[in-house]
């Protein structure tokens, strides 16, 4: 009978191992940050320069100044041509840096600038922007750096932007498990939806 | 993520349920104030097909082909059926007084045969009382199909987008971005065109009141020439579909209706194999057929 | 009626005789095994087309969803039952019998659930997403749905599959010495040196190995029982006329015993022809076995008229129409033919005279395979067609010869396993023959030394 | 056009294909990509465009003659689906599965993608010169133009062009047009197409209008249907009897569906008229004399339909009152389809039903873009003067003769005799491989048009009496080809070739258009101090314009006196009546390359891509018959092959086959579809108006002895509930309270 109990030893340990090895495995928001590769875009666009801190020499702007559709629809939304042209015929201080002529190259061509999707998610999956900015940005009073770089990282120090996050499925389901305040100054928490059908389409 | 997650987390598909282990529907159990259902008026449907074709506009469904269909591998989510009435006798039919017809499509019932089946959890009961498909969590078992008593689930038995091409060039742009193309080899049905329900949802929540009747139609509710279809949120008393249930004294969680009915007013509504307990979502109304003619 | 294994057999000639089967097979054996890889090669087309374009080639429908697949899976599931009745349960109850013949019945389970866990994967409409059906810790935070029969299913048969492995390769250790020690040359030496575990018969040795054999044996019997009450909740537990029946467990579990059996007997007679063993595998083995089968298919019988009587009593009308469908409709003929199969052909197996005769035998048992082959598709395909909504009621489904050459192939890829497990450990067990033949010559001896002693004790009077 | 003004093309350029991406594979790409896809911005953007938040643009529906007001749900450049304009009085909101599938005539595969002359790509320069030089020295007699129905603007400026051509050789020819009724209700109303009145009615009785399918405006009839089927309604729950020899939609919902012996319909209405007498209603004297000879047993002897059935009818009719009686295709579909109309219009008379459920209708102040309706007796008369050589260059658009003109007229031969033959087509049809030249046409979705509709819906309240409408169809997405262009264009450019000048201020039939609305921007009721883009982005973004139309008046003239009804007479060698079905989605055969409509399964019989032959099962088993038997079907002018499908629904001396199929091109999805009925049609004709008789041709039926499984939706066990009692449940109406229903 001894055999038997060693061979339950064996088991029950094997058992614990993987469990263990488990509760390690689980992704959490502390991950260090998962560098995607440097994508090459038609233009090498400054995000630092536009959207950096003003000891960084950066302008402070509001993500949500160029990426406009964030709050109030599903996608983010790549700025139109003329959204760059609407500050950039101003600014004649830097018209002639080359990333600017070729930017007034396309305006002039009137041709649309072909980015690279840098965070690109599987076609079966639904990430609705607004609704995370909702939560955050507008209901719980997050600074929208932060509430945008809980996905997309620190966006603000980098030129072309480059994926930080793992945008995995354990990745957002372990901030969906959390209890988040549901306003700024509550004590109430909730946390995202576990349907599968929410984010699934 | 432990191993007592595990015993957590396929729990929680079952106590979205509003019937609890023992068979006794609980209302308040339900983790939402969302309830989608349904209610068919047999007497104004006309069998026109628009809502069929109204759904494979909305909802990205291959057309299959002659072939195909001669195999039963038609993929229509909502299919009207045409049954005669059979006054002398089971399948002898008499056209006497028309035809009958019924829009049959996932009846997104409360306790499903269908969610407790899936091996992958592929499917199971969301928070606003659907039954979900998530297609690429499917391995296409078909177990959920077999299990279904209305037989409306339909797999993908062909790579219909790629190697079938159902959509040549142009076509394809015709297609939903709301929703997934489905590959081959998983399992699909009416979602109660969830991108819609979807999208009023995030419309109200933004807005901070709760989802009203006018915020959102399914696309065969939207095309029904004579609108056959109420389509609603059931907790809402409010709401058109919830007076429909309420005025035919159908509940959801009954699976016999103990109606107040008098002689000479019988309530038309009722559910199809309800006595299977499967707490369908979907209230058809009796066809009505006048007598003096 | 043939003469039982003798008992002054030397056990030099049992390692002789066994281990001739081990040696270069005869050109029959080529030519079987390259029919069974043709066979095999069919499936393999077929599965690869079917894998690139879709489930949609075997003329799958809604709402025939599944087809011969799950049918033949049940089949080979059930046929492994009886490997494991040979070798554990009358393992347990002493049945010495059993002993020439248990090493192959093993075999059959083994590569029959090899056989069954493959249909799983065939009847898959992404294969290639099995995975999700393991339940392994994963980024996902998703675990399988535990509360699914056909997880149950997977899990039980790749349980199921492990212990017949090992209980096969425990108990073929010390034969596998002998193969050792009387193979000098090549890689099977090598081989056999690794397989047998330093085995030296001390008698430390066999003390452990008989605890450890007894355990797995013990071990496997619920297991046996499970399985297939398992595979038959697959059906039970669904909601569908004709499958929801309380009575399926047992029902699966004597189907399997019988096929298995069915099948036992088939290679019996295979084996003994083609290794000439008519010295171990007695007719007087063939004797017990057929009447074993016998017995399980008057259970198998029974538990049928059950079946029928509880659908017809209960109220269910749904359930009715699918055994009227059943019997009448365009399955008909071979529902019919599964009862003759079933609960008429096995009254052969009592005509004392037929017992023996190895060609009735033989198809007989081939027959009666048949008719639980049938009654397996009979028992999937009539509720798909004439379920609950009479809308989708379908009489025009019929499998493709995707289907069938995938069934077809599989009883080609069971014959390769089987042949080549043939030539690489010995299909009779020689330590338990050896066993066997000790037993009943000391029990000779003893009979004929209370002869002797009597006719003394008379020759004194 | 100023700096800021945009044009709205532009930003109906499809581009956003990433970003919001059409899952193209659901499950393929199924890990996270970095940079693989691009996204596309925009160059500029109007306010109201968020990508993945749909657009939703005014337009008018195509696929039908009914005009229904529809929206066009557009996102990222791509118009995805069309919705029913809710504000419209002719649609409300609703949508049909004919007008579903519009966007897959626009985006169909199979599309004519540039000029064709006699096979060959070539310019639109070139093409239009070809037309110039065929045109030297034609006189404007020998050019003939060939349409469907017209109306709105584009039919004023194809007015303009045969006066430029000094032409009247206009031919307005739809397959399935309801020319007998418009002239029988000119006759017993006073208009052609009166407003009829389902939802204020009591009781409707049908004689073979299919108003729920294929008759007239049937979004429209349906929306008045829901109203009529209401118990809630103040008239209570409406009571519909249809009376046609083969069911159809609408008699698959009635209350009583009367299978009528074929052509006896007029009969049958005097018969009715007949027992109202009996009954005690007051029946004017010269209605009593015209039906006085029609006693119930007469009648009943006649049509097929019992005594007992005729007087409960008439009593029906007699107690619940204001009633409707229609009449549709199947009645008038007969060398006496005239008389029947107009027997069946005295019912309305009788009843008081006239000025109560049959209203006065209102057309459009402006007579060049009133609707020209097509007919049959147009292309007859084409057909004529092509055989006699008379027109050496043929227009043709919007039309598919050579599929759906009988066989008897021999059509596709006398066409060929034209010297040369200009086709504007969508598809490469029949008509158009005929045809020298093929001019590529946008989709409806692409181009311009006003529609003004036959049938003038009116919303309820005051002043709907007068009420007229016109409707836009405006792009809603860029052109999917380049080299296609709208007919407006092509009218426009042909009409620069004779008159540069007169037009040379319209680039495009665009600005043509808007500056023609603008000019009478008063009278589309708009202010003359408004702005005129403000005024012209307002209708456009309403998608149709109210106008005062001028309204026309009812009258109860229905005569009785000229009433000659021809009692059936067997035809021993083709015992058997044809009846070529019309089913709502695939009508007369012009949209059976939109995929969507050839797996829908027909409502009655469910089947799919094939067509049929419907017999009644007691025919069938004298005939030895069953489902799915190929049988010839034969009459004096032609043969086809089908499958045959036992229909209770069908008089025993009917048989039916579905319009619309058979094509022998078009596209990958009709052709070789089915078979083409309208090529075994005897050419008979109406008396009175020289319609074609549809169903006037006899047929025999043999069995070729093979069969197939047909494919089709139902089981095996066909409409049968198998004994189970709760699936389609029907109550009768004397068990139910409706009056109360939510």
């Amino acid at each position: 009978m001894q055999h038997i109990l060693r061979l339950f030893i064996l088991l029950v340990g094997l058992f614990a191992g993987a469990g263990s090895y488990a509760a390690d495995a689980a992704p959490k928001l502390t991950t260090p940050d998962d560098l995607g590769p440097q994508i090459e875009q038609p233009i090498e666009f400054p995000h630092f320069r536009h959207a950096g801190d003003a000891k960084d020499g950066g302008m402070q702007i509001n993500c949500m100044y160029c990426h406009t559709y964030a709050r109030r629809s599903m996608v983010a939304g790549i700025p139109p041509v003329q959204k760059c042209i609407g500050c950039h015929q101003s600014i004649e201080s830097v018209r002639d840096k080359p990333r600017i002529q070729k930017l007034f190259e396309y305006w002039d061509a009137k041709k649309p600038i072909p980015w690279k999707k840098v965070h690109d998610l599987p076609d079966f999956v639904r990430f609705n922007h607004e609704r995370h900015i909702q939560r955050f940005y507008f209901q719980q009073d997050r600074p929208y750096q932060e509430v945008c770089g809980y996905c997309h990282g620190n966006v603000k120090a980098m030129t072309v932007a480059q994926r930080q996050k793992p945008l995995t499925m354990g990745w957002c389901a372990s901030c969906h498990q959390k209890d988040h305040p549901v306003s700024a100054n509550s004590t109430e928490t909730g946390h995202g939806p576990n349907d599968c059908f929410t984010c699934h389409k | 993520m432990s191993v007592s997650n595990l015993l957590e987390n396929w729990s929680k598909f079952r106590h979205t349920h509003p019937v609890d282990d023992k068979g006794h529907p609980d209302w308040e159990a339900y983790p939402s104030d969302i309830k989608w259902a349904m209610s068919i008026d047999l007497d104004a449907c006309t069998g026109c097909n628009a809502c069929s074709v109204a759904c494979y506009a909305e909802n990205n469904l291959p057309v299959v082909g002659k072939e195909k269909y001669s195999h039963g591998q038609a993929m229509h989510w909502m299919r009207i059926e045409r049954y005669w009435d059979e006054s002398a006798g089971v399948g002898e039919f008499d056209a006497d007084k028309g035809a009958r017809f019924l829009p049959m499509m996932c009846q997104q019932c409360e306790a499903a045969p269908c969610e407790t089946v899936c091996p992958v959890g592929a499917t199971n009961h969301t928070e606003d009382g659907l039954n979900s498909q998530i297609y690429n969590r499917c391995i296409g078992s078909r177990y959920c199909s077999a299990n279904c008593p209305y037989k409306v689930r339909y797999f993908n038995w062909y790579n219909y987008p790629e190697q079938e091409k159902v959509w040549p060039e142009p076509l394809n742009q015709q297609l939903n971005p709301d929703l997934t193309v489905r590959t081959k080899g998983v399992m699909e049905k009416c979602t109660f065109c969830k991108q819609r329900t979807y999208t009023a949802r995030n419309n109200a929540k933004t807005e901070g009141r709760p989802v009203q009747d006018s915020d959102v139609q399914t696309a065969c509710q939207e095309a029904c020439p004579v609108g056959a279809i109420t389509f609603g949120n059931l907790f809402n008393p409010e709401s058109q579909v919830a007076k429909q249930w309420k005025s035919q004294q159908v509940e959801l969680t009954k699976e016999v209706q103990d109606k107040d009915e008098k002689e000479g007013n019988r309530l038309r509504g009722y559910r199809i194999l309800e006595e299977l307990r499967p707490y369908p979502s979907v209230m058809y109304l009796e066809r009505v057929r006048e007598s003096a003619v | 009626m043939g003469k039982d294994i003798r008992e002054d057999i030397a056990w030099a000639q049992i390692n002789k005789d066994v281990l001739k089967s081990l040696e270069s097979p005869r050109k029959l054996y080529w030519v079987i095994l390259l029919v069974a890889i043709a066979m095999v090669g069919v499936a393999v087309g077929c599965e690869i087309y079917q894998y690139n374009v879709g489930l949609g080639v075997g003329n799958f429908d809604n709402p025939n969803v599944w087809g011969l697949y799950i049918a033949t899976f049940i089949f080979w599931i059930g046929m492994s039952h009886s490997g494991t009745l040979l070798s554990a349960i009358l393992h347990l109850m002493h049945a010495d019998w059993r002993k020439p013949i248990y090493r192959f019945a093993e075999a059959m389970t083994t590569f029959s659930l090899m056989t069954a866990g493959l249909f799983v994967m065939v009847h898959l409409g992404r294969l290639w997403q099995v995975y999700y059906a393991l339940p392994y810790p994963s980024e996902r935070w998703v675990w399988p749905n535990f509360q699914s029969p056909l997880l149950w299913d997977a899990m039980a048969i790749f349980t199921y599959l492990s212990s017949s492995v090992l209980f096969l390769y425990i108990g073929s250790i010390p034969d596998l010495a002998i193969c050792r020690d009387n193979i000098h040359q090549g890689w099977r030496k090598k081989l056999y040196s690794i397989l047998a575990l330093g085995w030296e018969g001390t008698d430390r040795q066999w003390r452990n190995f008989r605890i450890t054999y007894l355990t797995v044996a013990c071990f496997l019997i619920p297991l046996a029982v499970s399985v297939h009450s398992i595979v038959a909740s697959d059906f039970a537990m669904s909601q569908q006329p004709g499958w929801h029946v309380t009575s399926f467990p047992p029902y699966f579990v004597a189907g399997a015993l019988y096929s298995g059996c069915a099948a036992i007997i088939t290679l019996f007679i295979i084996l003994r022809y083609v290794f000439r063993f008519e010295e171990y595998m007695t007719l007087p083995i063939l004797k017990k076995t057929v009447r074993l089968t016998f017995a399980i298919a008057m259970v198998w019988t029974y538990l049928n008229c059950i079946e029928f009587a509880a659908t017809w009593y209960s109220h269910d009308e749904a359930a009715k129409a699918v055994l009227i469908e059943k019997a009448t409709g365009r399955f008909a003929p071979f529902f019919w033919g599964m009862i003759f199969c079933g609960s008429v052909v096995p009254f052969a197996l009592m005509v004392k005279k037929w017992q023996t005769s190895i060609p009735v035998m033989f198809a007989v048992s081939l027959l009666l395979n048949l008719g639980m082959w049938l009654e397996r598709w009979m028992i999937v395909a009539p509720t798909f067609s004439h379920g609950y909504y009479p809308w989708t009621w379908d009489e025009h489904m019929w499998p493709s010869m995707v289907q069938w050459g995938i069934v077809f192939g599989s009883f080609g890829w069971f014959t390769l396993l089987f042949m080549v497990f043939c030539k690489v450990v010995p299909s009779v067990s020689m330590y338990e023959v050896k066993e066997m033949v000790y037993h009943r010559s000391l029990a000779k001896k003893k009979e004929e030394q209370a002869v002797k002693e009597e006719l003394a004790a008379k020759g004194a009077n | 056009m100023t700096e800021n003004d945009f044009n709205r093309r532009d930003f109906l350029k499809v581009l956003g294909w990433g970003g919001t991406a059409v899952a193209l594979s659901g499950c393929g790409n199924t890990s996270i990509e970095d940079g693989k896809e691009t996204v596309t911005s925009y160059v500029t953007l109007p306010s109201y465009v968020i990508p993945s938040i749909s657009n939703y643009f005014n337009s008018t529906c195509a696929q039908c003659e009914a005009g229904c007001n529809i929206m066009g749900r557009v996102r990222e450049g791509r118009v995805l689906k069309a919705e029913g304009n809710p504000n419209s009085p002719i649609n409300r909101g609703r949508m049909c599965g004919l007008g579903l599938s519009g966007v897959q005539a626009h985006y169909n595969p199979d599309r004519v993608r540039q000029p064709l002359l006699k096979g060959e790509a070539i310019t639109w320069d070139k093409a239009l010169g070809v037309i110039a030089d065929k045109l030297n020295g034609v006189k404007g007699a020998e050019v003939a133009f060939l349409t469907g129905n017209m109306s709105g603007h584009v039919q004023a400026l194809l007015g303009n062009y045969m006066d430029e051509l000094g032409s009247k050789n206009h031919f307005s020819y739809e397959a399935i047009s309801p020319a007998v009724l418009r002239a029988a209700n000119k006759k017993a109303y006073g208009v052609s197409m009166p407003r009829y009145r389902i939802d204020k009615a009591r009781v409707v009785v049908s004689f073979g209008a299919d108003f729920l399918g294929a008759w007239v405006s049937p979004v429209h009839f349906s929306q008045q249907y829901a109203q009529f089927r209401k118990g809630s309604r103040p008239e209570g729950r409406g009571v519909l009897v249809q009376i046609e020899p083969k069911m159809t939609l609408t008699g698959a919902n009635a209350d009583r569906w009367i299978g009528v012996r074929p052509g006896s319909e007029g009969v049958l209405a005097l018969g009715i008229i007949n027992a109202l007498g009996k009954a005690g209603l007051a029946i004017p004297a010269d209605v009593a004399a015209a039906s006085k000879a029609y006693t119930p047993e007469r009648v009943s002897g006649e049509t097929d339909v019992t005594v007992e059935q005729i007087e409960k009818l008439a009593a029906l009719l007699k107690e619940r009152t204001p009633s409707l009686v229609l009449t549709g295709s199947a009645a008038e579909g007969y060398a006496h389809g005239s008389q029947n109309a107009a027997a069946i219009a005295l019912l309305n008379r009788v009843l008081g039903n006239i000025g109560k459920t049959v209203e006065a209708s209102a057309s459009v102040p402006f007579p060049q873009i009133a609707p020209t309706v097509g007919n049959r007796a147009s292309l007859v008369s084409l057909n004529d003067g092509l055989a006699a050589g008379k027109y050496k260059v043929v227009f043709s658009y919007g039309v598919n003769p050579v599929f759906s003109a009988p066989a008897a007229l021999k059509f596709k031969d006398n066409y060929a005799k034209a010297d040369f033959k200009v086709a504007f087509a969508q598809y490469l049809d029949e008509t158009a491989q005929a045809a020298d030249l093929v001019l590529p046409l946008e989709s409806a979705m692409e181009d311009w048009a006003t529609v003004v509709p036959e049938y003038m819906a009116a919303p309820e309240g005051a002043g709907s009496a007068g009420y007229a409408q016109m409707s836009f169809r405006q792009p809603l997405m860029d052109k999917l080809y380049p080299d296609t262009r709208g007919i407006g264009d092509i009218l426009l450019a042909l009409l620069k070739q004779r008159k540069a000048d007169k037009y040379k201020e319209f680039d495009d039939f665009y600005a043509y258009l808007r500056s023609a609305v603008l000019k009478n921007k008063v009278a589309l009721g708009g202010k003359a101090t408004d702005d005129d883009d403000v005024f012209w982005d307002e209708t456009l973004s309403k998608g149709f314009v109210p106008m005062k139309g001028i309204a026309g008046a009812v009258s109860a003239k229905a005569s009785a006196s000229d009433l000659r009804l021809p009692s059936a007479t067997a035809d021993q060698e083709y015992p058997l009546r044809l009846i070529p079905a019309v089913s709502a989605s695939m009508r007369d055969g012009r949209n059976a390359n939109e995929p969507w409509l050839q797996e829908s399964p027909d409502p009655l019989t469910t089947i799919v891509w094939d067509s049929w032959v419907e017999i009644n099962p007691k025919t069938a088993a004298k005939l030895g018959i069953v489902e799915g038997d190929i049988v010839e079907v034969t009459s004096r002018s032609g043969t086809i092959r089908t499958q045959a499908y036992l229909f209770p629904g069908i008089h025993p001396d009917a048989v039916s086959v579905p319009v619309g199929y058979g094509h022998e091109a078009m596209g990958r999805y009709a052709k070789g579809v089915g078979a083409n009925v309208f090529a075994m049609l005897d050419a008979v004709f109406d008396k009175e108006t020289g319609e074609l008789a549809l169903n006037e041709t006899g047929v025999k039926i043999s069995k070729t002895g093979q069969r197939v499984v047909i494919v089709k939706e139902e089981g095996p066990v066909g409409g049968s509930q198998a004994g189970k009692k709760k699936i389609a449940v029907q109550v009768a109406a004397d068990k139910v309270d409706l009056s109360k229903e939510v």
